[in-house]
């Protein structure tokens, strides 16, 4: 990740360190995960200790330090999905992608990731992917999903 | 809104470049301007785009219905008008047609086009689109006739379904910025102040904790600060100038009315917090909200841009001299987050570790400066109280609040219903509704004719409440007594087909992970009790250890250093003390009544059978066999109850014990 | 009920505190612990230290409480006093709360000792579940938080932090990897209650490192508790010293005429406090604790080369601001720094360049000098602007620059041919000896310091003997054996931090808590029990202070004999000017006229009414300078060395340092000087 | 030094201008610590010793 993009992102934010979770998002959406160097980098540029930002980088859920997949498979995981069967999907789509929970296929396509309640719970369970919303999943329909996300039409 | 068959005025966008800055004197103006603009045509075509309606195809039909108003040329007579969350998601995508009133649910493109042809053309409502009575079939054209409204009484969500969020003058059509005009030309600071003490509104985050004490708490702090200046001169913001939060973290699983109150009505949220600021002489505000709710973000920002040209926010708020400008922190997903102390380290720019509130935010929070922090429910009220007065909001609800807050709930409170209930959704209801009327009179009751088990109230912090608890009428205090919480208003049903104790594992496990990990009671008793509900749910566990999980749900609810882990064990008490006997199921009989636990069910295909062999192929351990038109067996080893035969078998053959 | 001290500076009401039936009073912040322990209560902690702020994590230490009537519970390391309350460190739901937690940690970690001690004193059995984390080590992590902190308030590095949330929650380096930043300090592994934290010592394997590292990080929690009230050597370094020394009538002032100046509050220490960074670890090396090296960030000269731009500037330490301050009367903050900025620039010692600058100014205002001679620069004390630029002559070896670089000692003579200056008058005011600069402290009236000074093998500078306090205020040593005494055993002792490369001021510069209990607090002995665990755990053995000082005295014999060698070491050359010992001018006399009467009527035992100044002057001058005489004959006897000051073949002998080539240049210089 | 009712030691010091930090006091021989300075009290005719630590740059 070039260091000019990073300093766009932290002009952005006026390099104001109170802003630091916001410009990790950015730097996250914007490379797929938080690299050490860039870690580093901006733990410099705001006059932060780079510990504070691992730790930030380690306990929110919207970052990753490893690579995500190109798309990440979100299956919602809130109270209405769970009574409506979502570990069971979670269980079929981590069968089908063969891997496991918060792990990312082989050819670097898809992330699966439980994920907290997205508000929707009208159609639940529900399979987020990118800015795509898919309701009412069974266990059953998660082959069909899975070929269809794969084939890149949503 | 009354519908006058006029020419329709060529309808005039906004000034060009720069839309003029609205004052005190011209804010009625612009509301009655717009109101004529849409007065001018034969009707509204109200289309729901709330985040459950769009993942339904809201905006294909918002955008079809404009294409075939087009093509039929009555662009001009009837306007699409986009809507935020009109509450009734179960049915979404959802169309209102105004002034009649009539409500359309399910659509898709060909019953939207039956609804043009026939309504909008021939002026005959559509009944197969209509919503269907749940008892009799029969369609109920009037929206205000549907049960799912009937009941509800609207004051957050005054604007649901009517305002354009994206559109401000639409918002102040309908009232939107009248209370902050009244505060700012006849109003004191302590007037506004007064209102919402006598309201005797408490806090719709989850604790309710009475908001007017929490304001003047706060302005005495400010005022007694070390520079001891009065905030009124100070210019720069000084260190004790206070600061006002909104909390749109909304991390309880399966609660959506902060959500939706931000997509429907942005500025009542921005002017109760205008509101607020001018109460407590604060000229910064923060609205932190949730990762997940990217539409609710991107409306916001589109609210606060207008606001600002218009001089609704920033600087010379109505062209008086009271100034506040909000800005936004993004939510990082962390439910711990929605602990006050935590967003305000997170706001800080730092891990959200809650701290100990032996000194409360109001005396020094953010940044160490004195910090008001309400939820967005709490402060979507805050117009409506100073509008119509805080008499009139403390007359609604229970209890007599005139004298204390604490005396009762008063106002009304939004509710999100979810899980295994017929009319899924967002209701507004009065404070002291009983619980039934909120799931089987408005909700529908329990769809697939099960039978109602649990409802569970107060996201991860609250209890599951029994069948026995369904006259229980709901406030603050009537759900605390009864083992529950009020929370932020999540709901969630639950049937026969739900396992209490997977659900209390379920609650446990998601605080599990999202506790901060900083205070022993919370990490470790998260993970002890997450390890005994496990042992349970696989018939490994004895009855001692239930006494074993009562001293750890003591010490948690005791010792822990935020209320997360305080109120992590009401689930796994209240489900103690409503459904033992499910408990004593699985440790006694090794047995999961509900059919729920993995290790404890087995499935076995019934003499219902008829060997359409659906099953076997959708198998993924192709662990059935038997011949075509033959009775078909699982054979229970192989079996991984991923629950897929019980899913696609259309003859109900699949039993599961 | 205590009374409450109404002034308005200190504290305001104290709040009543009832702990298990005992009451007391106590400042408004006062945490229950503190109260508890006032009254020798125990409340257990584990994620609790005194040298860091209160986290509040562990929660052994729940407490029942009552305010107001109401019952809570509520930790007690945190929770502050402000406004009357009860507590009950001993209540049935105190010890159940405690218990609880302590089981639940026992469930994890079941082998800490820390842990194990308290779950014994509260009854606590293991629990019947298996907790899915289970460590049986006993040196095993309980996320306490203690070494997080300590990293941050302590070291202000911030190095080693807590990373994931809930029970992945973990303690780690940055990325798992050791960071540059960490020097292996130790401040985390002292402070951890389990001893999860190892040191890995492979860079210069000490003996024995647990030795070193328990007086290490004594000092380390000193520095971090006491300083503050001590000498804040954290917050603003050395110059702490500035308004200490105008108080004593120390602070060298226009040329070390005077000891104090009525413009002392504009260079004093809460000035430089607002001008260095804070919370930086400016240490000589990163994990320094006393971080006394302060910094000044974004300066912009007004003069030189660097004019108009930010620069930063190490400094100003006390003797910088004694030297380009008072010594030549400039009292501007501004200009002090830019002197100091400039002189590390150009690579000249501040304190010489101070010193001599004095020099010149006063000649200039005795007339020796004049602008022609001074190439145009108008060096009156106080002329800031022309010092600066007197420094940029001095880097270019332009001009007069060039005369006042060779330093006092050639100035003297070269006034004297060339500006027909009187060699006599510019003697006593030149502050030099061995051709060094005095160092920045006032010695007319400690005779102790004025040896100290000019007996100093390198020159005078203070760091072999820093007497002041000891020999004037404290009048502990009245008679020259005494003086001698000193004379011996502190040159000694500080010569010692330079033969090991160790800096001085761990040992003085911050005071163990119970150090006046000690004898002899002047040597805090404390400190000095920790260097000597420091000698042995680095290479072994078993050192004490003798050793320690004979080590110093074998060094300090050879430099004399090295000195003799070159032609030097003499009596004379243990002389300083009259101005380090008494007033030189009419003008210095009156100024402390009350002062000096008094001491001819007591010391010289001479009446001064209806003498004249001039009279009075040499009276004293006389009895100082006997006295002088008196103190060297007194230190060259406890030093074994002759009248002349050269060592004795019996000294060296028994030193262990008679090597024939030593012993043949110390009678040859016996011969010379003919004597016994 | 003239002795008056209610002198502390902290008075005796700020009048003597020991504004050193690190000071060793005592009444009498009696050790005097130094946060009681402000509140222990002087007797009269008594010997006052207050030890200047060495300390320095």
């Amino acid at each position: 990740m070039t260091t000019q993009k990073v300093d766009q992102i932290l002009d952005r934010w006026k390099r104001d360190p109170q802003y630091a979770i916001e410009i990790l998002q950015d730097i996250q959406e914007e490379h797929r995960h938080l690299p050490a160097d860039v870690l580093q980098y901006v733990a410099d540029a705001l006059a932060l200790p780079v510990g504070r930002l691992y730790h930030i980088g380690t306990f929110f859920k919207a970052f990753s330090l490893k690579p995500r997949g190109k798309h990440v498979l979100e299956v919602c995981m809130g109270t209405a999905c769970h009574v409506k069967g979502a570990p069971r999907v979670l269980d079929a789509i981590s069968r089908e992608l063969e891997v496991p929970e918060g792990g990312t296929t082989k050819d670097g396509n898809f992330t699966l990731e439980p994920v907290r309640c997205l508000g929707c719970c009208a159609i639940a369970p529900v399979v987020k992917v990118g800015k795509d919303l898919h309701g009412e999943i069974q266990a059953a329909r998660v082959k069909t999903l899975v070929k269809k996300l794969a084939e890149g039409q949503p | 809104m009354s519908a006058r068959a006029q020419r329709p005025p060529k309808e005039r966008r906004a000034t060009s470049a720069r839309a003029a800055r609205i004052s005190a004197r011209t804010l009625d103006a612009v509301g009655r301007k717009h109101q004529e603009l849409l007065a001018g045509y034969k009707g509204l075509l109200l289309v729901c785009t709330g985040t459950g309606c769009v993942s339904a195809g809201g905006f294909v039909i918002r955008d079809s219905l404009k294409a075939m108003l087009k093509k039929r040329r009555l662009d001009k007579k009837w306007l699409v008008v986009q809507t935020g969350c009109n509450g009734f998601c179960a049915m979404g995508p959802i169309l209102v047609v105004q002034p009649e009133g009539i409500f359309y649910e399910k659509l898709n493109e060909k019953s939207l086009e039956k609804v043009a042809e026939e309504h909008l053309v021939g002026g005959k409502p559509v009944k197969a689109s209509m919503h269907k009575d749940l008892a009799t079939g029969n369609p109920i054209a009037k929206m205000a006739e549907i049960p799912f409204f009937a009941k509800q009484q609207l004051i957050a969500l005054r604007n649901k379904g009517i305002v354009d969020p994206e559109n401000i003058e639409s918002a102040i059509a309908m009232g939107g910025y009248a209370a902050l005009k009244k505060a700012l030309t006849t109003m004191k600071p302590a007037d506004v102040l007064g209102e919402v003490m006598r309201s005797g509104i408490r806090g719709r985050g989850g604790a309710g904790f009475p908001t007017g004490a929490k304001w003047e708490s706060c302005i005495k702090a400010s005022a007694t600060g070390a520079t001891g200046e009065s905030n009124a001169q100070a210019v720069r913001p000084s260190p004790t100038k206070p600061v006002l939060v909104c909390n749109a973290d909304e991390g309880d699983p399966g609660a959506f009315m902060d959500r939706s109150i931000i997509e429907t009505d942005p500025h009542a949220v921005l002017e109760g917090m205008c509101l607020g600021a001018y109460a407590i002489g604060a000229s910064e505000g923060f609205i932190y909200i949730r990762k997940e709710y990217p539409l609710a973000l991107e409306r916001l920002e589109k609210a606060m841009a207008q606001a600002r040209e218009r001089g609704l926010l920033g600087k010379r708020i109505l062209g008086s001299d009271f100034a506040f400008d909000i800005k936004i922190h993004r939510g990082a997903g962390a439910f711990v987050c929605g602990e006050s102390t935590a967003l305000m380290a997170s706001m800080e720019g730092r891990v959200g570790e809650p701290r100990a509130k032996y000194v409360h935010n109001v005396e020094s929070g953010y940044m160490g400066r004195p910090t008001v922090l309400n939820n967005v429910e709490t402060w979507a009220n805050v117009p409506v109280i100073v509008e119509k007065g805080g008499a009139w909001f403390g007359s609604i609800g229970t209890g007599d609040v005139a004298k204390s807050p604490w005396n009762g709930s008063s106002g009304t409170k939004v509710f999100s219903r979810v899980g295994n209930i017929a009319n899924t959704g967002l209701v507004e209801v009065p404070m002291g509704i009983r619980l039934k009327e909120i799931i089987f009179d408005i909700g529908g009751g329990i769809p697939g004719g099960r039978e109602f088990k649990a409802v569970q109230t107060g996201g991860p912090s609250g209890g599951c409440l029994p069948k026995s608890m369904l006259d229980l009428p709901v406030d603050f205090d009537t759900l605390a007594k009864a083992g529950s919480m009020m929370g932020s208003g999540g709901m969630i049903v639950m049937d026969d087909r739900t396992c209490m104790v997977d659900v209390a594992k379920y609650f446990i496990d998601f605080l599990k992970d999202e506790s901060c990990g900083k205070c022993t009671p919370c990490r470790e008793g998260l993970i002890a009790v997450s390890e005994i509900l496990g042992a349970i749910t696989r018939g490994q566990a004895t009855e001692a250890l239930l006494g074993e999980l009562e001293g750890l749900c003591d010490t948690m609810a005791v010792s822990s250093l935020c209320q997360l882990g305080a109120t992590a064990p009401n689930p796994v008490l209240s489900t103690l003390k409503y459904f033992r006997d499910e408990y004593l199921a699985h440790i006694r009989e090794r047995k999961c009544p509900a059919g729920v636990c993995k290790s404890l069910i087995r499935y076995e295909i019934t003499p219902n059978c008829n060997g359409c062999h659906v099953c076997a192929r959708n198998c993924p351990t192709n662990c059935i066999s038997g011949d075509k038109k033959k009775l078909h067996v699982i054979d229970a080893n192989a079996c991984i109850k991923c629950g897929i035969c019980r899913d696609v078998c259309k003859f109900d053959a699949v039993r599961v014990g | 009920m205590g009374s409450a001290t109404t002034t308005t500076t200190t504290t305001t009401a104290t709040i009543p505190v009832t702990v298990d039936g005992q009451t007391i009073e106590v400042k408004p912040g006062t945490t229950v612990l503190e109260a508890a322990r006032m009254l020798k209560i125990s409340i257990p902690t584990l994620c609790h230290h005194s040298a860091v702020e209160a986290y509040g994590a562990c929660r052994v230490c729940m407490t029942e409480i009552e305010v107001r009537g109401k019952k809570r519970m509520v930790t007690a390391c945190n929770f502050p006093i402000r406004e009357p309350l009860a507590v009950f460190a001993e209540s049935d739901a105190t010890k159940r709360q405690r218990r609880g937690v302590l089981s639940m940690m026992l469930a994890r970690w079941p082998n800490v000792p820390a842990i194990q001690t308290l779950a014994k004193r509260y009854g606590v059995q293991n629990p019947g579940y298996k907790h899915p984390l289970r460590n049986e080590a006993p040196d095993a992590c309980i996320l306490c938080g203690l070494c997080v902190k300590a990293c941050s308030e302590m070291v202000w590095e911030d190095v080693i932090a807590f990373a994931g949330r809930g029970a992945r929650r973990r303690v780690a380096m940055p990325f798992g990897k050791q960071s540059e930043r960490c020097t292996g300090c130790g401040t985390c592994a002292y402070i951890c209650p389990t001893g999860a934290i190892k040191v890995a010592d492979e860079k210069n394997n000490p003996v024995d490192p647990a030795r070193i590292r328990k007086y290490g990080f004594r000092l380390t929690k000193e520095m971090a508790t006491l300083d503050d009230s001590q000498c804040k050597m954290r917050r603003v370094g050395t110059a702490h010293l500035v308004e200490i020394m105008d108080a004593y009538d120390l602070l060298p002032t226009h040329n070390y005429k005077f000891g104090k100046h009525a413009e002392i509050a504009r260079i004093s220490s809460p000035v430089w406090t607002s001008l260095v960074r804070q919370n930086v670890p400016d240490g000589c090396w990163v994990g320094c604790q006393m971080s006394c090296a302060k910094a000044v960030d974004d300066f912009v000269p007004r003069t030189g080369p660097y004019k108009g731009r930010k620069v930063l500037v190490d400094g100003p330490e006390y003797e910088t601001v004694a030297s380009c301050g008072s010594n030549i009367g400039v009292f501007e903050p501004h200009d002090i720094i830019e002197l100091n900025f400039y002189c590390d620039t150009y690579g000249i010692d501040t304190i010489s360049f101070g010193t001599a600058c004095a020099f010149a100014m006063e000649c200039y205002e005795a007339g020796v000098l004049d602008k022609r001679k001074t190439g145009g620069l108008d060096l009156k004390f106080g002329n800031a602007t022309a010092a600066l630029e007197l420094l940029h002559h001095m880097s270019r070896g332009e001009g007069f620059g060039v005369l006042v670089g060779q330093g006092i000692r050639q100035m003297k003579r070269i006034f004297a041919e060339r500006f027909g200056g009187d060699p006599k008058f510019l003697h006593d005011i030149g502050m030099e000896a061995k051709g060094l600069e005095y160092s920045e402290y006032v010695s007319k009236e400690s005779l102790a310091q004025q040896a100290g000074y000019a007996m100093a093998q390198k020159g005078p500078q203070h760091d072999e003997a820093w007497l002041i306090f000891m020999d004037m205020v404290n009048k502990q040593l009245p008679t020259f054996e005494k003086k001698a005494e000193a004379l011996y055993y502190f040159p000694m002792w500080r010569t010692w931090f330079g033969l090991m490369g160790l800096c001085k001021l761990p040992w003085n510069d911050v005071e163990p808590e119970d150090n006046a209990k000690w004898p002899e607090p002047n040597k805090v002995p404390g400190h000095v029990e920790g260097y000597e665990n420091f000698l042995s755990g680095m290479i072994g053995g078993d050192f004490k202070i003798q050793d320690i000082l004979k080590m110093s005295e074998r060094v300090y014999n050879f430099q004399r004999v090295f000195a003799i060698r070159m032609g030097h070491g003499r009596r004379e050359d243990d002389r300083g000017p009259y101005r380090a010992m008494g007033p030189v001018t009419a003008e210095e006399y009156e100024s402390r006229a009350e002062r000096y009467d008094g001491q001819l009527k007591e010391l010289v035992k001479v009446d001064p009414a209806g003498k004249s100044t001039a009279q009075k002057m040499a009276l004293l001058r006389q009895y100082r300078e006997e006295q002088y005489e008196g103190v060297l004959d007194a230190v060259y006897k406890r030093r074994g060395w002759t009248r002349n000051g050269t060592p004795t073949p019996e000294t060296l002998k028994g030193l262990g340092i008679d090597y024939p080539w030593v012993v043949e240049v110390v009678k040859a210089r016996m011969a010379e000087e003919g004597s016994a | 030094m003239p002795w008056r009712a209610g002198l502390t030691v902290a008075d005796v010091l700020r009048e003597r201008q020991f504004v050193f930090p690190l000071l060793v006091v005592s009444i009498d021989g009696v050790h005097v610590p130094r946060d009681a300075f402000a509140t222990t009290a002087v007797p009269e005719r008594a010997v006052v010793l207050v030890l200047h630590l060495m300390s320095g740059g």
